[in-house]
This record gives structure tokens, sequence and C-alpha cells, in this order.
């Protein structure tokens, strides 16, 4: 419900009359009716990564479900409302993706240098990780974020999150904060520019998008926002030098994960969310 | 666009298959047709046969983001069994036809929701054809417009 | 250069299927020039990493000075000389700061046609304008009926060239100054904001 | 993406006799046009759904003949009358051959 009213919220649509008069001005919108129907193909991706989890056999014999029980009935949920986090295991911060990445490697017997499996992982049109990742995030719904930050590494992660978010940068001289803390309110064409402190836009992630008709995670969100920019290696050229994202998984990515998910604290998840 | 590669793979194939090869494709695409044009295909009909109603009912956007995902809903205030199918019409389409739905007294009502294309802005129109043959219509224009930071 | 002589070459192919060694020519310097690009291609997601990082680095110091939460120039730095040091960097065309082509200014601000879109100026993201484009964003000021303001076109000019000459730490990406368009770009898109028949106006 | 043909229907938890109810469905499917080009440049083949068929106890309910102007993972929703407890079955196929059946049960108290 949280989730519906937000996303109602951060529609501005409207003719260029309505536009002219004032920005909070809502005309019936697109993805409002969208939310009406009241079922989306995320929950197909829940499904598919549920079946995938209980069924799944990695190359030692193991399914997700051999350690977290049916349908991730042992100590899987409540797990999402608190990633990004340090763990032991891995030595390192982790967001969701690089958390089922690590555990497939680590546990399943997967090979993390396997060409074919990176690919059927790392690709959004992949096999594994956009499924998983939903239904994971599913078994936090209902669960308020609560993301700690009580390990030097995350308060590392944590203060070069911060710093990354303001991080003017790029061709285009932008940073992530300039557009969704100073001018969030405000649209972009049609589309409401989300404060994710105030709004805690973090709860309904993963999300389908309508846009390009596919589920997005944080990390693949947070990864291509890096297009915008405009960053560029030596001068710009859109053509030859052009560094569209960071690569998957890295720090970048998680930092700013971490910032804006403990921004979130304190709002109910509810995935799959459902976007423009 | 053919690729290069594309262009001489099939040069060096033979200028038969070459000269074939826009047939193929083109047998692949959907024809362009004009809204009376799907009419008569797929009802028999043309726009003055329809009777304007207000008992059929259109929700939708008025202005939609992207064209690619539209929610339509189609009702109307008419006893289903008296219903045979509801049609989705789009007028700007390549092939204005969107859908066809058969109904059955086991429906209960005359009701259907579905997501569609636009190629850009356009009318949509819902069409109910009753038992009798009367073809009850309503429409709707949907503006199409560039979602996102563009 | 080398697309004339490929496409010449398929173009006979096409003609006379006698030409078969001509197309196979073309068809290795094609395979090669194809793996050269493959190479290249993994080189640069090898490097993926260290690629962003140097872009990272690539930060200049007037926007590390506006990294801050408030996205605004900081205490301790002088807003002038900041305006100054911005304005320096302003190159102007041969041909004077209104272009010739108003069309392909139109093009650069958004394409009618495609629904306002355009990706090295893209103004539709913040700026309504013309009336058709109904997909237009709130986050700078309206252009609609911007030539009857009297603005100077040279200060139209050096807004878009390098926003922060005038407003340091905006929002508005100094299009100009990073190269994303050229000088004679941007006189085009003055062009096509101050000519008073241009649908921004009418 | 999730695997092509996979699908998921909702209808309501508890429905009571005469009641009309909401049978909603989300097909996993690329709904391809055939006119759309890859990056490449080649056409993409037309692949889409041609025809979704719902059945109660047997008894066909609603035919749905569907072109390629319907959106990627078609959502469709249709309405159905209360008699009985049974098997709602929804059947659909196609451009390429591909057949699938998707079936649950509805309880009518």
């Amino acid at each position: 419900m949280k989730e519906k009213k937000y996303l109602v919220g951060i529609i501005a649509g409207g003719s260029f009359l309505v536009a002219a008069v004032t920005a909070q001005e809502q005309t019936p919108s697109h993805l409002q009716e969208l939310l009406e129907l009241g079922m989306h193909p995320g929950h197909a991706y829940v499904d598919e990564g549920r079946e995938l989890f209980n069924t799944m056999k990695g190359p030692n014999g193991k399914t997700c479900a051999s350690c977290h029980g049916e349908d991730g009935s042992k100590n899987l949920e409540g797990a999402y409302a608190r990633m990004p986090r340090y763990y032991t295991d891995i030595g390192k911060v982790a967001d969701l993706d690089l958390r089922i990445l690590s555990c497939m490697t680590q546990y399943m017997g997967f090979d993390p240098k396997d060409k074919k499996f990176r690919k059927e992982f790392d690709k959004w049109s992949g096999k594994y990780r956009v499924p998983l990742a939903t239904f994971v995030a599913s078994l936090s719904n209902g669960m308020e974020i609560n993301v700690q930050i009580d390990d030097p590494q995350e308060e590392e992660m944590y203060k070069k999150g911060e710093k990354l978010w303001f991080m003017r940068v790029g061709a285009r001289d932008f940073s992530c904060g300039i557009c969704h803390s100073v001018l969030a309110g405000k649209r972009i064409r049609l589309q409401g520019l989300p404060d994710p402190v105030k709004a805690k836009v973090y709860t309904h992630w993963p999300a389908y998008r309508f846009g390009n008709d596919r589920m997005w995670t944080m990390e693949d969100r947070v990864r291509s926002c890096f297009r915008a920019y405009f960053l560029f290696e030596k001068k710009w050229n859109e053509k030859s030098d052009w560094v569209k994202k960071p690569p998957p998984y890295s720090d970048w990515v998680i930092a700013l994960e971490l910032y804006m998910k403990h921004a979130a604290n304190g709002g109910v998840i509810e995935v799959p969310g459902l976007l423009r | 666009m053919i690729s290069r590669r594309d262009l001489l793979k099939t040069a060096s194939a033979g200028a038969l298959a070459l000269l074939m090869a826009p047939a193929l494709i083109g047998s692949s695409f959907s024809r362009d047709m004009t809204l009376e044009e799907a009419l008569k295909e797929h009802l028999g009909a043309t726009l003055s046969d329809l009777t304007q109603s207000d008992k059929v009912r259109i929700k939708a956007p008025t202005i939609a983001e992207s064209g690619a995902n539209v929610p339509v809903q189609i009702s109307a205030d008419v006893p289903v069994e008296e219903v045979e199918a509801l049609y989705i019409f789009a007028d700007a389409n390549f092939n204005p036809w969107v859908t066809t739905v058969e109904l059955s007294p086991m429906n209960g009502e005359v009701f259907f929701a579905t997501r569609i294309k636009l190629a850009k802005t356009s009318v949509v129109r819902a069409i109910i054809k009753m038992k009798d043959g009367t073809l009850l219509a309503t429409s709707k224009e949907i503006k199409v417009t560039v979602g996102g930071c563009g | 250069m080398k697309k004339t002589v490929i496409y010449g070459a398929s173009f006979t192919a096409f003609i006379l299927i006698a030409c078969q060694p001509t197309a196979q020519k073309a068809a290795v310097s094609e395979k090669k020039e194809e793996e050269k690009k493959i190479q290249v291609k993994k080189e640069k997601k090898k490097n993926l990493a260290e690629r962003f990082k140097i872009a990272l680095a690539n930060q200049d110091k007037w926007q590390k000075a506006c990294s801050n939460p408030d996205q605004i120039v900081p205490k301790g730095i002088d807003v002038e000389t900041f305006r100054k040091e911005m304005m320096a960097t302003v190159k102007f065309p041969e041909g004077g700061v209104i272009g010739k082509d108003i069309k392909r200014g139109e093009k650069l601000f958004g394409d009618p046609d495609k629904g306002g879109r355009s990706r090295r100026g893209n103004c539709y993201a913040c700026h309504c304008g013309d009336p058709r484009i109904l997909a237009c964003g709130n986050i700078g000021p309206s252009l609609r009926g911007y030539a009857k303001r009297g603005i100077d076109p040279k200060d139209t000019y050096i807004r878009i060239y390098n926003s922060w000459a005038i407003v340091p730490c905006s929002v508005m990406p100094r299009l100009g100054y990073h190269g994303v368009l050229t000088p004679e770009e941007i006189a085009d898109i003055v062009a096509y904001m101050h000519d008073p028949e241009s649908p921004l106006n009418k | 993406m999730a695997r092509i043909g996979r699908a998921i229907v909702r209808v309501p938890k508890k429905i009571k006799k005469g009641d009309v109810f909401k049978v909603q469905m989300v097909i996993t499917h690329p709904m391809e046009t055939g006119r759309r080009k890859d990056r490449h440049g080649k056409t993409i083949p037309a692949h889409y759904i041609t025809k979704v068929e719902f059945f109660f106890n047997d008894k066909k309910v609603t035919t749905l003949h569907t072109g390629p102007a319907i959106s990627k993972n078609p959502y469709f929703a249709v309405m159905m009358k209360a008699t009985e407890s049974g098997k709602l079955t929804i059947k659909y196929e196609d451009n390429k051959g591909g057949k699938w059946e998707k079936s649950v049960p509805v309880k009518v108290s």
C-alpha cells in the first residue's frame, strides 16, 4: 500500500498547460493505471526465482534450499532488509546480487571464472541473478528496512557512498544528489525525481520497469544511472571515450546502494515494485 | 539497414538469393493497414456501421509515457448473454487491430483488461459485437510521449 | 572511405556473380577489421574498473568545489572568481553567436519528430518550450516565448556553452565546455531560440 | 528474462457462489512485432501470442485472439461467474508453435 501511495505521488503527469501551472498537479497517469491493474510481470520473476531456489542444483549437487530451507524458510526471511552488509565469509560488504553470486560460487560449486555461468548470472536477461534476487527480496516483504552501519568496512563504504552521491563529475556535471536531493520533487520530462531519503524509494526494489519491460535490481539501476553522467577517460567523445558503467558488484555500486538503503531505514519492503 | 557483413555474405551466396532477400524479409512484416481495412477484415464492417454508445466504456490514460505499455480496460453495460465478442482497435498502429475477445455467458459481465502497444498518439476504439449484429463502439485518444530523461 | 570501397565491392558482386574474388578479398579484410574491433572491445571490458576509476578522477576543480550536499559554491571560494574563470573558457564560433542552420538547432534542442528527443542537447529534459512537446521537464524555467524577453543572444550562447559562467554549480550541464556540443552547434541552437518564427516563440 | 511461456494466474481466495470475480494473468513472452531491428540492423522475427483460451471445468469461457499489438509480457484480465468450485485451465499458443497450459483451482463457497 505504501508503495502504491509513493508511486502515485511521484508521478507528475500532465499536459503542457498543467506543467506550466504547477509541478505538483497530477493528471490521470499511465503508471497509476498500470498499478490499478493490480498484477504485473514482476510477479512472474518471483515465481521463477522460487522455482530456481528450490530446484536448481549447483555442480556439487546443492540447491539454495539445501541450506536455506524450502522457499527460503530457514534464515532468509528479513535477510534482504539488512543488506547491503558486511559478510564474514566473503570478507566484504555485499549487496543482494553479490551475496547471491558468492553463495552460488562458494557453496553450490559454480566457478566464478566460468564464462558461461557468468553470462547467465551477470546479464539481466540471464537465468539466475534477477529472478533469484527478486525472489529473495520478496521474502522480506512487509518488513522494515533495517540497515546497520556497525562494522568498520560498512562505515567506510557508507562514507564512500555519501561522497559519491554528491560528487559532480563527467561531461554533464551531474551528481546523484543534485537531482535526487536538491531538486527532488521536480520533473525530468514527465518523470518525477524522487528523494530516496524522504520517500524511502528503496522499499520497492527490485522493480519491474514498463519502459523497457524488464525487472531491474538496484545493482542494475545504479550502474545504468552512470550512463547519463557522460563519464570519460581522456576527453569527452561519445563514440570512443564514453565510460558507460562501473563494473558489476564493484564497491562504487555497493557503496551507493548502502547509502541509499540506509536512508530508507524504516520503510516497509514491498517487492516486486513497479515503475514507469 | 542490412549490415555490410550481411551484404557481403549474401552477395557471395549469389545474386539470386540477394534478389529474393527483400521478399523474404518483407514476408515477416505485417502489412500496413488502414483502420477501414482492419475493420473490414475482422468485422466485415465500415466505420459508418458502428453505433457510438455510452454503454461501452474505455478506461485508459490520457497521456502515456511509453507507447509500449498502455493499460486499457473495456467494460460495457450490456448483458453478456447478448454479446458475441469484444474488439480493440488502435487507429494509428501499423495494423489497427489489437485483439478480439470472444465472450460467453460464463463471463458474468462484459469486461476485459490488457496492456497494448501504441506506435504513436492514437485513438483507441472498443467495439462490442452483439449477437444481433449491432456494433456498439466508443473511442478515446491517448497521447504518447517520451518517457524518462529522453 | 573504406566503407565506400566495401559497398562498391558488394555492389559489383550483386550485379555479376563472377565477381566472387573481389567479394572474398573484401570479406577477408572485413574479418580482420572485425577481429580488431572485438579485441578493442575486450580490452575495454577488461579495464572497466580501471577506466571507471580514471573517469571519476577526471573530476575538475570546479566540479570538486560543487560536490557538497547543497551543490553550491562553498564558503571560501569567491563566486565572482569562479564566474570569471568559467567565462575564460568560453570559445565563440567564427560566424557569430547566431548560427545559420535553425533546423539543426531545433534537432539539437529536441527533435519535434521524435517527441522532443535529442541525446546531446536534450533541452526538454529540464525545460518546456515548443507547445507540441508534452513531455518536458520543470527543472529549468520554461523557454516559451524566449525571444520576446529581450535577452542578448550572446548571453544565451554563454549560458549553453558554460552555464557555470553565469550560475556556478548550476545543474545545467556545461555543454560547450566539455565538448558535448561544438560552438557552431550551440550557435544553431541560439538561432533557433531567438528566431521569432520558431515554435518556441510563436 | 524469465522463461518464455511462464504464466502466473491470480484468482481471489474467497469467492461466493453467484459472484462475478476477476481472473488475471501475466505471461512471460517477448511479443515481437517483426518490425523491430536488433543492434546489427537485423530484423527480429515476429514472435507473439496468437490465442489464449480460458476453460472452466473443461467448458470454454473466453477465447482471446491476440496479435503483436499486445505489450511484452502480456497481461489479461476477464471476469467469470462463480457457479461451482473447479479447475480453471488456460491454454495459450504463439505464432512459432509454442503451446502452454496453466491450471489453477477455484474455490467457491
